[in-house]
């Protein structure tokens, strides 16, 4: 056998070992649960599946991408438990009949209209549903329009199927799609917005209140004559508008390995877990 | 003349079971790659039947009423076009410096850099973009925001840079020594005889060089994903706004149409359509590139 | 032992070889001499099929070694092969030592602990023994070249071939290393029909039995068996009565 | 101006030029090093990542990585091989050479999201092998084929012809004349194609992003079904929240790690290269 030779074989051995061959069995482990969705409910459903895990032997992969996949993920099998940080649609429910979608509240968020801190600064504190569907339909361009600074609006928007722009159309507009030629600029996860929000100096979105810092502030929404304050503290009393339910769905009656995890996100310890993510546990609250 | 000796797809090794494994493997790629073109022609028949040739003149996307590709096919054609304008006189001027000037072992030394520059995985130059271009442009340029078709274009021009330059420099520097010898005796300078003499020579080569950094920078997803501001919208005439290209629009819509629906099939028609583009470019770009080598 | 039958050769279009018959005898030597694109290499190359790798390279008519038809189909090339050994112009030793080198055709064939044996006896057959019975696990491309084309003689000599094919093996070798191989093919001539291609006519003259010479794709008639020892007159003068041979 | 100045000032420039395009390298290098190092305390390597990636470390994301890596090259590297030796051992046709060969440009130069996409709808959705490591290494797997099959049919052409002649005068059966003389005489050209392909294979996101990775939740995958965490997905997730410090502090040290795993292969497939050519040129 020649060094080449060796050479060869041992390449193949490296190969062999370096690709680290895992476990091919399943034995042992218990029930994989696939968890897919809105980046909203994702620190929730993360968190909680650490947890769970501890106890359980049911292995939880969450994984993002927003409502609309988190509904059809479940739908089309491809995940055992959607996230989703709206209703289903009216569109969706015709769609996905079969599927027989249930749908499990773990928590309530709230979706702010959010500006950069330099505008929030220069005195824009409060917008009405009408001034902002000015901006996000391309009517109104200049923040002095609003009472802000002379500077051109940066207009935010999110990608259609995610589930925050869904309930913040729905609101401005009454149309939860409805189309915004306003929009300078597209972005995905809560994060992501967060990041060009906070990166710009007259930029508008929105965004879920967990996500609200020093460099993206919330305004106060001015509905009919009055102030709205976007905090914690309307929205547990009822008077805050852009209101949703986090949701988990399954496609027909969960396993109950499923189940258990659902019940645990629900339960106290969850929903611990769903007040320290930056959301209101949903027991709380009676609409 | 008689037939010969078996001659054929299979020569006279009918027997060899080895050379069958080979032709199996060889079988695989095959089907690796015509399978490709093909499952994407398949998946995209759904959209093309029933918007037609809407589909590649539509101005609108939205999902569930109407798929129009107009604003991708336009952005990235915008974004690999912007980045070839600004990296070609870069690159050329580098592999004229490499080739015609710099002494052998610092010839290889820069190709070295330009390799392992080419190496460099694009969500590192995502990472470099989004914290360092996007807010550079738009600081510098004074616009409204760095997430431009402009900035993708700038990221990408950086990205295919080596490409082009290595390419280009191979191509100046096969044209045989002969040549800048001939032209030496008649009393040329040396940039006289690189500009005159050099180029055109090598100029198919440098043709491929360029063709074949476009299909790179067209097909360039996650680095233009995280810059380009992802808004689907025909730019018009104006680099300093918002766009979308095809792949950053696949990059993120591929999750939520996963596999089914009409939804799905535009992607795949979309896919499609970047797939012949870069096809064709690189057909093309071999072609010089060969030609220009033999 | 070597017959060729109305064989004609061709690369596409162009003719290499044109209607050969002729044949010639066992363990004997023929020279084949030619000016350089007559042809003679590639007779030599057909013998043992070396030509199959071409794409375009197409052949008419037989050749039979031994009684067996080289391109009927079916034919076991390898076996051919073995049976025809070739040696090249420039000595190609695979970049390993000595001794594997000399056993290379053989390495499967027979038991390792015969490795030594067999080398060296095909070592002295080649009167290289004595040179490297040293340093046979060196690298043989630290050998000369003309002990690397006496060592590339003894590979094929392990293989048990009963033709040599010899294409132009002294042209890149110094006189002495010449004579050292011409003297080794007399000896093994008893046991192998050796057809031996060379572009020097005295060469030819001195190391054959008879001489073939081919233009133009053809055997030219005056292809005269050499008598031996008694020298005949000049080569060259015989060539003088062949019109349009080159000078 | 004369002639003589405008040459040099013509001569100046374009060396500036190329001077700049060698820094961009080096500017690259330094801020990856600027950024990247302070994330890189103790444990960064061996530590799991915590609180979604904003602190902790990333050593099961990297462990994701090359396990893809390796099992991508695994599944590759035998088509690769046999499809080169067959293309240049056995098919005597020269076209469908030619044809093939086009094949492997245009598949070299195809965009990496269409294998994903194609991808996922053929070995996740019809194979049923879902989003999962199995998944996102086949996909990576015929991405780099071009790759490696031009490095190795680079190799075996580089073969001199003397060394194919004198096997065949020899008498080797065709497999024989494969395994002793064409496979040792490219081995370092493979090597070089395998590193390439692995280098390759380990900066790619596009490819994986939906078709092999998951958020949260895994370690290493326990079934041919699970996904795993990768370099790449983590810092196209954290990249994305590029207004939190915490999270680009981290993003930029996964990026040092993967940028100095990518350079490390590309500089070892040279080393190969070199001792390729020294090898064929005894």
């Amino acid at each position: 056998m020649g060094r080449y030779q060796r050479g060869w074989i041992g390449l193949v051995l490296f190969l062999s070992i370096g690709s680290g061959s895992p476990p091919a069995t399943n034995a042992g482990t218990g029930l994989r649960i696939q968890v897919v969705g809105s980046t909203t409910v994702l620190p929730v459903a993360s968190r909680a599946a650490q947890k769970f895990m501890e106890s359980s032997s049911s292995r939880i992969l969450v994984n993002a991408g927003g409502s609309g996949v988190g509904i059809h993920s479940v739908a089309g099998g491809r995940a055992d438990i959607g996230m989703a940080s709206r209703a289903i649609s009216q569109d969706e429910k015709k769609r996905f009949e079969k599927s027989h979608l249930k749908i499990y509240p773990v928590g309530l968020d709230a979706v702010a209209c959010v500006v950069s801190s330099e505008i929030y600064q220069a005195g824009v504190r409060q917008l009405t549903p009408q001034q902002i569907a000015g901006i996000y339909l391309g009517k109104i361009r200049n923040w002095k329009e609003v009472g802000g600074p002379d500077r051109q609006i940066v207009v935010v928007d999110k990608e259609r199927h995610r589930g925050t722009r869904h309930v913040f159309m729905q609101y401005i507009f009454g149309n939860a799609s409805q189309r915004t030629p306003g929009t300078l600029l597209v972005t995905g996860s809560n994060n992501e917005e967060q990041a060009k929000i906070a990166q710009s100096d007259a930029a508008i979105g929105m965004l879920s209140f967990a996500w609200i810092n020093d460099d993206v502030k919330a305004v106060s929404l001015l509905d009919q004559g009055k102030e709205i304050l976007p905090t914690w503290e309307t929205v547990r009393r009822g008077n805050y508008p852009i209101v949703r339910k986090l949701n988990f769905i399954t496609a027909g009656e969960p396993k109950s390995e499923i189940k258990a995890f659902i019940g645990f996100v629900k339960g106290p310890e969850g929903q611990k877990i769903v007040e320290e993510s930056g959301y209101i546990p949903i027991g709380n609250f009676q609409p | 003349m008689k037939a010969g000796f078996g001659r054929g797809l299979f020569g006279t090794h009918h027997s060899e079971p080895v050379g069958w494994v080979f032709a199996a493997m060889n079988f695989i790629f095959f089907l690796c790659a015509v399978g490709l073109g093909l499952f994407l022609v398949v998946e995209s028949v759904p959209i093309l039947r029933s918007e037609g040739w809407g589909f590649l003149l539509g101005e609108n996307w939205w999902v569930g009423e109407t798929f129009g590709a107009l604003p991708m096919i336009c952005g990235s054609l915008i974004v690999t076009g912007l980045a070839i304008f600004l990296v070609l006189p870069v690159a050329l001027s580098g592999a004229l410096f490499t080739s015609e000037y710099l002494p052998s072992s610092f010839r290889r030394r820069v190709k070295g850099i330009m390799e392992l520059l080419a190496g460099v995985p694009g969500i590192i130059y995502g990472l470099l973009g989004v914290s360092f271009l996007t807010v550079g442009v738009k600081d510098v340029l004074n616009l409204l925001d760095g997430n431009t078709l402009f900035t993708a274009g700038f990221l990408l021009a950086i990205m295919i840079l080596p490409t082009v330059l290595t390419l280009s420099e191979d191509a100046l520097h096969s044209v045989p020594s002969e040549f800048r010898e001939a032209a030496e005796s008649l009393g040329l300078t040396k940039l006289q005889i690189a500009l005159w003499v050099v180029l055109p020579q090598s100029l198919p080569g440098i043709v491929g060089a360029v063709l074949l950094g476009i299909g790179r920078a067209m097909g360039e997803t996650i680095a233009v994903m995280l810059v380009i501001g992802s808004l689907d919208r025909v730019p018009g005439f104006n680099l300093f706004v918002s766009g979308q290209t095809i792949p950053s629009k696949l990059g993120r819509e591929a999750v939520e149409a996963l596999g089914s629906g009409l939804h799905w099939s535009a992607l795949m028609g979309l896919g499609l359509t970047l797939f012949i583009m870069v096809a064709v470019l690189t057909f093309f770009g071999n072609l010089f590139v060969r030609r220009s080598s033999q | 032992m070597i017959q060729f039958k109305n064989f004609s050769a061709a690369f596409g279009e162009r003719k290499i070889l044109q209607e050969l018959t002729f044949s010639l005898p066992a363990n004997s030597i023929t020279s084949i001499i030619g000016a350089s694109g007559s042809g003679k290499t590639t007779l030599l190359r057909v013998l043992c099929r070396m030509n199959d790798r071409i794409e375009n390279f197409r052949i008419e008519g037989s050749v039979f070694v031994d009684g067996m038809d080289v391109y009927r189909p079916g034919t076991d090339v390898y076996a051919l092969r073995r049976k025809v050994g070739m040696i090249f112009q420039k000595p190609c030793v695979f970049p390993k030592n000595i001794i594997d080198n000399v056993i290379f055709g053989v390495r499967k064939k027979i038991s390792k602990k015969d490795y030594p044996d067999v080398a060296e006896k095909v070592l002295r057959e080649v009167f290289l023994w004595e040179e490297v019975k040293d340093r046979l696990g060196e690298k043989a491309t630290t050998l000369s070249q003309g002990q690397q084309q006496r060592l590339t003689l003894a590979r094929t000599l392990a293989v048990g071939p009963e033709v040599l094919l010899m294409d132009e093996p002294t042209s890149s070798l110094d006189p002495k290393s010449t004579a050292a191989i011409e003297k080794l093919v007399q000896s093994l001539k008893n046991r192998h029909t050796i057809l031996w291609v060379t572009h020097q006519h005295d060469q030819a003259q001195s190391i054959a039995d008879q001489v073939l010479v081919i233009e133009k794709g053809q055997v030219l008639p005056l292809s005269v068996p050499i008598v031996r020892p008694a020298k005949p007159a000049s080569f060259t003068s015989v060539l003088q009565n062949v019109q349009g041979y080159p000078e | 101006m004369n002639a003589i100045t405008a040459e040099k000032m013509v001569l100046a420039f374009i060396g500036c030029v190329t001077f700049l395009i060698v820094a961009l390298l080096f500017s690259i290098l330094a801020i990856m090093f600027i950024k990247g190092l302070p994330a890189m305390h103790g444990g960064f390597l061996f530590d799991e990542s915590r609180d979604f990636g904003r602190a902790g470390g990333i050593f099961y994301q990297s462990a994701g990585t090359l396990i893809l890596m390796g099992v991508t090259v695994l599944w590759s590297l035998p088509v690769a091989l046999g499809s080169v030796l067959f293309q240049t051992e056995y098919l005597e046709s020269g076209k469908f050479k030619t044809f093939l060969t086009q094949l492997t440009y245009i598949l070299n130069a195809t965009p990496t999201i269409l294998f994903g996409l194609v991808g996922y709808l053929f070995f996740g959705v019809y194979l049923e092998a879902g989003v999962s490591w199995v998944t996102g290494s086949l996909i990576l797997a015929v991405m780099i084929l071009p790759t490696l099959q031009v490095s190795i049919r680079e190799a075996v052409e580089a073969l001199p012809e003397k060394y194919r002649e004198a096997g065949m005068a020899l008498g080797l059966s065709r497999p024989a004349q494969i395994w002793r003389i064409i496979l040792p005489q490219s081995f370092y050209g493979m090597v070089t194609g395998v590193l390439l392909g692995l280098a390759r294979a380990a900066g790619e996101t596009a490819a994986i992003m939906f078709t092999a990775t998951t958020f949260s939740g895994i370690r290493f995958p326990q079934s041919f079904s699970d996904p795993v965490p990768t370099l790449q997905t983590h810092i196209l997730v954290l990249a994305q929240e590029a207004a939190n410090p915490e999270s680009i502090a981290q993003a930029w040290g996964a990026g040092l790690v993967l940028l100095g795993l990518v350079f490390l292969l590309t500089l070892a497939a040279w080393a190969f290269r070199t001792r390729m050519v020294m090898e064929s040129e005894l």
